[in-house]
């Protein structure tokens, strides 16, 4: 099916030059210390924890209503750091779901309602099913689809997975459109 | 009946600003309360112990079972212990909490279950179901499997010493309005 | 979205018969024909550990029993295990300062299992040598092969010689094994070996196990001691390893975490590979990509009105030309019961203007350089047997609506990465059939059909129907070798659509 | 060493038991499956798993058995199957349908070189080194009996009741539904985890007064079961007890695990009795269960003094215990079997396949005609 155009009331929205669309009602704390680079959506009540420590993300990036990016922390002898979470181009979160990642590569897909647990790797091209929990440092190698609780490979991807991300975030960005007021 | 919002926390705590307390709520002291975090205290007080850890879209309900609701009166408190930790989206109704407890991410516990020492609440698990949850007990998956740990989740002091140095930098915290003990 | 998490409403049908998302099929270009994973030919290229991300040889892989040597499993819930520095919870501090040795343990962070629990002592080193559980019958059970091995060598041999002495008598003592032993025997006038063939140097029988007729009772405990649930593991938990099948939470050991591999997929009839990764376990490039995604145009559906038992509706679908090439759709009517149509016909002269074949020519240089790599060599291919092609199946689908197949065709344009950035509005210059195409943008054209759900629908009723689309493909290969004008073909797929469910009258 | 290594480790071979509910995998020469795993796919219509015995034609079966075989091979085994042998153990009434598919599958989908084909109940006697045997298989769908003489299947003598894991399974959903209210539809799998983590085989005499109007014993504790994390039941210390009981509740015919047995002792020679139930060969998941072996042996002590059996002439009952888990008996002896050049020697060929378009089968006629 062809994406539907999604609209938003266009008061609620900021657009960067780069061709952000971020939600007034997100709540990015240190705000200095994320960078989205261009054309990437932050949708309402959605929280990325900059504050904590940095949090990039890359093109065509979609964080859905209340998603949560929290950079993860780790133990050391002395104390507790906080780790920058580095996230690819071309990922998708889904509503309701905690990233807590070290690293979410390209062309990912994190459905809805999912827990990304502390300092997991998401390789490029991997889906996470909608309700999946993946446990702390799991590592989610290319080309797999993954689910359940604790969430374990259910199946594979496509070869062609890069270009389907691409064309859905490109077409989610293109449909993603103001409200035309008449 | 439980309009006013009367917050007490005591000096050590850190409560952010733009988390969202309803009710009469004490915070004891080296608490962090992350910003965007629910704390509601319906069906009456609620007293936080000292150095628990309650992150963002955690959601702490005193609500009491539809059964227990009738009587009018009484205004149970719900006491939760030192050292509990609360992660991301969380949902506790639990009636009674101890110490040393981790409620992981996305995880929900009703308000028919209490929680002794030591227990891990396991990402996304559902627990409804009346009982008196053991100590060191964890809970994970999908099915909400029980095993027993050998000890207790460590505590997260370092995480939080870390925190409390970090969080007033970007955050308006909520001044302490108790003297200590 | 559709390809990811929603349901398949377009699907493609393949050469063998399957119906798939276009995302799940390939095209060889030297069989000019749609391939599936059913219909290909899947081989192992390497094994890597998902955890670690490290490939490993197929020896070592072998070696090691597919399982990575430094990563483990939770034996609880079979999630990764983590190693952690053990804290230094000596009981002398001065002592521990003085011996900074960090000892390494395993904790499964989703269900909290550590190695502590089941008693295993904390390790000197990162991979730390954990222990490995041993078969108690290991030994008897080594025993066995062996002397099955020989026994069945024995009378392999035994058969063998017997085979063998039937031909001495009628040929010559020596053979190409030389002179046998009753040979030598002979010339040298010893007496023949009288022994059985069978008796001599017949391996040993092992030893049969005794049967036993005092069986282990139930403990009475069972009968009188509460069970605690929380140390008697689950079926699945038992069956992770196989060779214990431990009941009881303390004999649960870390089990080492199984490989993945990435695989490279081979056309069946002609031998040539059409998906082969590149190496690195974290790459997601690949050598040879035939995929049918960026050959043969996509098809999505945008909209569709109510559909209604015998009336029509209209429905608007997406076409989408993946290639650099210009490619012009046409419709025409699906036949199921047609066994194997003629897939292509090679075009003898596509009637182009000359600006248009240049601007092909131009665009071949542009071209993916992916499929540079393609020519395989000789020698592996000759090395395999060839492929047994199973007959394609009869399509399974039952089409409960006509659609009306319109009689012009469409031009799409090739596909443009740069068009992205440019904002400034359509140049193209193409005389439109206006009744079919609505509207269209780079090498995309939105195309208005015309359904009619059969007359006998029941409401509420999956509507589907279908077409046969054909494009033109343009080859490549050829024209890279010979420089020449790539060829061009008429490639007809079956295409089937999945509309949504019929609804009452208003 | 490392070189010793390499070449054996070259003719390693796939094993499979591809049983009703559990699919055992390994490789020869090993001495226990790599991996134990259920034997369903994921349907790619529904996204459901469907259980491959469940079929529902022949051609649905090769479907459902492509995608196995690949999961096997692609994610277990990790080895391209083509122009490889596989070694397969099945029960001598492996239906003819699923036989003739999975070769087909093997040979024409996966074109592996060579399919070795041994019968489930006379390999699993390999690990003992014995050659005769009263063979019992308690799988999922059905108990098999087979008595085993001097290496020789006695087909004749088989005994088949549908008394496996399906069984146990659905009489405790039953004794479950009556002692819990509102507790229905339990999903197989915690009907089996209920079955491996509560249940056991009781004593004769426990059962006896269990099933009577007014038991004079206390039965064993309860236990409370969680279900997910909203609900709980009762696995009642009577059910815990009880859940095995039909294995030994005889039929309207009057059979029973135990009548099985001694019906097929019947059926063989007379002299050869004795040594029969002097070898007896407990294999398949449901034997795992504690108190099985011991209760097996009271009931047959008991009907043997019956008048049907007391002809029989039995003196002694002897159980062999096997240096395995014997829900992966038959693999191992596949495994054994397997390591040895019985497999260069025995196996159907693709080539014979194509030949003959058919498996060799001990029912055929053809077959016969030439042991003959």
């Amino acid at each position: 099916m062809e994406l539907r155009d999604i609209n938003y009331n266009k008061g609620e929205y900021v657009e960067t030059a780069s061709g952000n669309k971020v939600c007034r009602q997100t709540i990015l704390c240190g705000s200095q210390n994320i960078i989205l680079q261009g054309k990437v959506i932050v949708q309402s009540e959605a929280i990325i924890r900059g504050d904590l420590a940095n949090v990039k993300t890359g093109r065509y990036c979609i964080i859905s209503k209340e998603a949560v990016l929290r950079p993860p922390y780790k133990k050391f002898s002395k104390g507790v750091a906080f780790f920058p979470l580095n996230m690819g181009d071309h990922v998708f979160v889904g509503e309701r779901s905690v990233v807590n990642a070290a690293v979410v590569g390209n062309y990912v897909y994190i459905g809805k309602n999912c827990v990304i647990g502390r300092r997991c790797t998401l390789k490029d091209c991997c889906v996470i099913e909608d309700n999946t929990i993946l446990a702390p440092e799991t590592v989610v190698p290319p080309f797999t689809r993954y689910g359940g609780s604790p969430g374990v490979q259910v199946g594979d991807l496509p070869e062609c997975q890069a270009d389907v991300m691409v064309d859905f975030t490109r077409g989610y960005y293109q449909h993603f459109q103001p409200l035309k007021l008449i | 009946m439980m309009s006013r919002n009367n917050i007490k926390i005591f000096p050590g705590a850190m409560v952010c600003e733009e988390s969202k307390l309803r009710g009469d709520i004490t915070i004891g002291s080296g608490t962090i309360v992350h910003p965007s975090a629910v704390i509601i205290a319906e069906a009456g007080p609620i007293i936080i112990g000292d150095w628990c850890l309650i992150e963002e879209q955690v959601k702490i309900v005193h609500r009491l079972p539809f059964d227990q609701q009738s009587n009018e009166n009484s205004q149970p408190v719900l006491i939760i212990g030192s050292n509990n930790v609360f992660e991301v989206d969380c949902i506790v109704e639990a009636p009674k909490i101890g110490n040393n407890n981790v409620f992981e991410s996305k995880c929900f516990v009703g308000n028919k279950v209490t929680i002794s020492n030591g227990c891990t609440i396991g990402a996304g698990c559902k627990i409804t179901d009346e009982q008196i949850l053991p100590e060191n007990v964890i809970i994970f998956g999908v099915n909400c499997q029980m095993r027993e740990g050998l000890d207790r989740p460590g505590p997260q002091t370092l995480q939080m010493e870390t925190l409390s140095k970090m969080l007033p930098n970007y955050h308006h915290i909520k001044k302490p309005n108790m003297k200590k003990e | 979205m559709a390809y990811i998490t929603g349901p398949d409403v377009v699907k493609y049908a393949c050469t063998c018969g399957l119906l798939k998302p276009i995302t799940h099929l390939y095209f060889c270009r030297y069989c000019t024909q749609i391939r599936c994973s059913f219909c290909v030919c899947h081989e192992i290229d390497s094994n890597f550990c998902g955890k670690c991300s490290e490939n490993i040889p197929s020896s070592e892989a072998r070696l090691k029993k597919n399982r990575c040597g430094n990563c483990y499993v939770c034996p609880s819930c079979q999630q990764d295990l983590s190693t952690r520095i053990a804290s230094k919870g000596s009981a002398n501090p001065e002592e521990a300062k003085s011996t900074p040795k960090k000892m390494y343990y395993l904790l499964c962070q989703f269900c909290r299992w550590s190695s502590r629990d089941v008693g295993i002592p904390d390790q000197s080193t990162v991979t730390g040598g954990w222990p490995k559980r041993e078969n108690v019958h290991a030994n008897r059970l080594q025993e066995l092969v062996d002397s099955y091995k020989a026994i069945i060598l024995a009378s392999k041999k035994h058969q063998q010689d017997k085979e063998k002495k039937k031909r001495v008598k009628c040929l010559s003592y020596t053979d190409r094994t030389g002179v046998t032993a009753a040979a030598i025997r002979k010339r040298l006038g010893l007496p023949a070996d009288m022994t059985h063939p069978m008796l001599k140097n017949r391996p040993k029988n092992p030893e049969p196990a005794k049967a036993k007729s005092e069986v282990e009772d139930l403990p009475d405990s069972i009968f009188t001691e509460p069970l605690n649930l929380a140390e008697i593991m689950s079926i699945e938990q038992r069956l992770l390893q196989p060779e214990q099948q431990p009941t009881t939470v303390d004999k649960l050991f870390p089990v080492h975490k199984q490989l993945s591999i990435k695989r490279s997929l081979r056309c069946r009839s002609c031998e040539h590979n059409v998906s082969k990764p590149e190496y690195n376990p974290n790459s997601v490039k690949f050598k040879i990509q035939l995929f049918a995604y960026y050959i043969i145009p996509e098809i999505r559906i945008v909209t569709v009105e109510p559909l209604r038992s015998g009336k029509t509706s209209e429905l608007i679908v997406k076409f989408t030309n993946p290639t650099q090439h210009q490619t012009t759709i046409t419709f025409f009517e699906l036949d199921l019961d047609e066994v194997e149509s003629v897939v292509t016909e090679e075009v003898a002269e596509v009637a182009e203007s000359f600006e248009q074949s240049l601007y092909l020519q131009e665009k071949q240089q542009l071209s993916l350089p992916s499929l540079g790599s393609l020519s395989q060599p000789s020698s592996l291919l000759a090395s395999r047997t060839p492929s047994i092609t199973v007959k394609p199946r009869r399509i399974k689908e039952d089409l409960n609506c006509k659609i009306g197949i319109p009689e012009s065709s469409f031009i799409l344009l090739p596909r443009d990465d740069a068009a992205e950035y440019d904002d400034s509005g359509d140049s193209h210059n193409i005389q439109d059939d206006p009744k079919l195409v609505k509207w269209r943008k780079s090498n995309k054209a939105f195309i208005r059909l015309y359904v009619t759900p059969n007359e006998d629908l029941p409401l509420n009723s999956e509507v589907t129907c279908g077409f046969v689309m054909q494009h033109i493909y343009t080859n490549t290969i050829t024209s890279k070798v010979e420089n020449k004008e790539p060829q061009q073909y008429n490639h007809k797929v079956k295409v089937f659509l999945t509309l949504g469910n019929s609804v009452g009258c208003d | 060493m490392p070189i010793y290594e390499s070449l054996s480790s070259d003719k390693l071979s796939v094993v499979l038991d591809i049983g009703a509910a559990y699919t055992k995998f390994g490789f020869t020469g090993e001495f226990s499956p790599r991996s134990i795993i259920t034997s369903e796919v994921l349907c790619s219509k529904t996204k459901k798993l469907r259980r491959i015995w469940d079929y529902e034609s022949a051609e649905d079966l090769y479907d459902l058995l492509v995608d196995f075989i690949h999961v096997i091979f692609f994610k277990y085994a990790l080895l391209s199957p083509k122009d490889k042998p596989v070694i397969i153990v099945e029960s001598l009434l492996c239906p003819t349908t699923f036989r003739e598919t999975l070769a087909k599958v093997l040979f024409y989908h996966y074109e592996m070189s060579m399919m070795f084909i041994l019968p489930s109940h006379l390999v699993c006697l390999a690990s003992l080194a014995i050659d005769s045997a009263m063979v019992v298989d308690v799988g999922y769908k059905e108990a098999v009996v087979i008595p085993i003489c001097y290496s020789f299947p006695v087909v004749k003598a088989w005994q088949a009741l549908p008394l496996g894991g399906e069984a146990i399974h659905n009489n405790l959903r039953t004794l479950l539904s009556s002692s819990n209210t509102g507790i229905q539809d339990l999903p197989e799998s915690t009907l089996e985890n209920i079955k491996v983590r509560c249940c056991f085989v009781t004593k004769k005499y426990r059962a006896d007064q269990l099933g009577s109007a007014k038991p004079e014993i206390a039965t064993c504790p309860d236990v409370k079961y969680p279900i997910g994390g909203a609900e709980h039941m009762t696995v009642t210390g009577k059910v815990r007890e009880r859940a095995f009981e039909l294995l030994y509740e005889e039929d309207n015919d009057h059979l029973c695990l135990s009548t099985m047995i001694l019906d097929a002792l019947l059926q063989v020679d007379r002299d050869l009795r004795q040594k029969l139930m002097g070898n007896i060969v407990l294999i398949g998941g449901s034997v795992m269960v504690p108190g099985f072996k011991a209760r097996l042996k009271e009931e047959l002590e008991m009907q043997l003094k019956n008048n049907r059996y007391s002809k029989l002439n039995i003196s002694t009952i002897a159980f062999h215990s096997l240096p395995c888990k014997e829900n992966y008996a038959a693999f191992l002896g596949g495994a054994l079997y397997g390591a040895t050049e019985l497999l260069n020697m025995k196996s159907l060929t693709r080539e014979t396949y194509f030949k003959e378009n058919r498996l060799p089968d001990w029912i055929n006629f053809k077959e016969n005609v030439h042991c003959a």
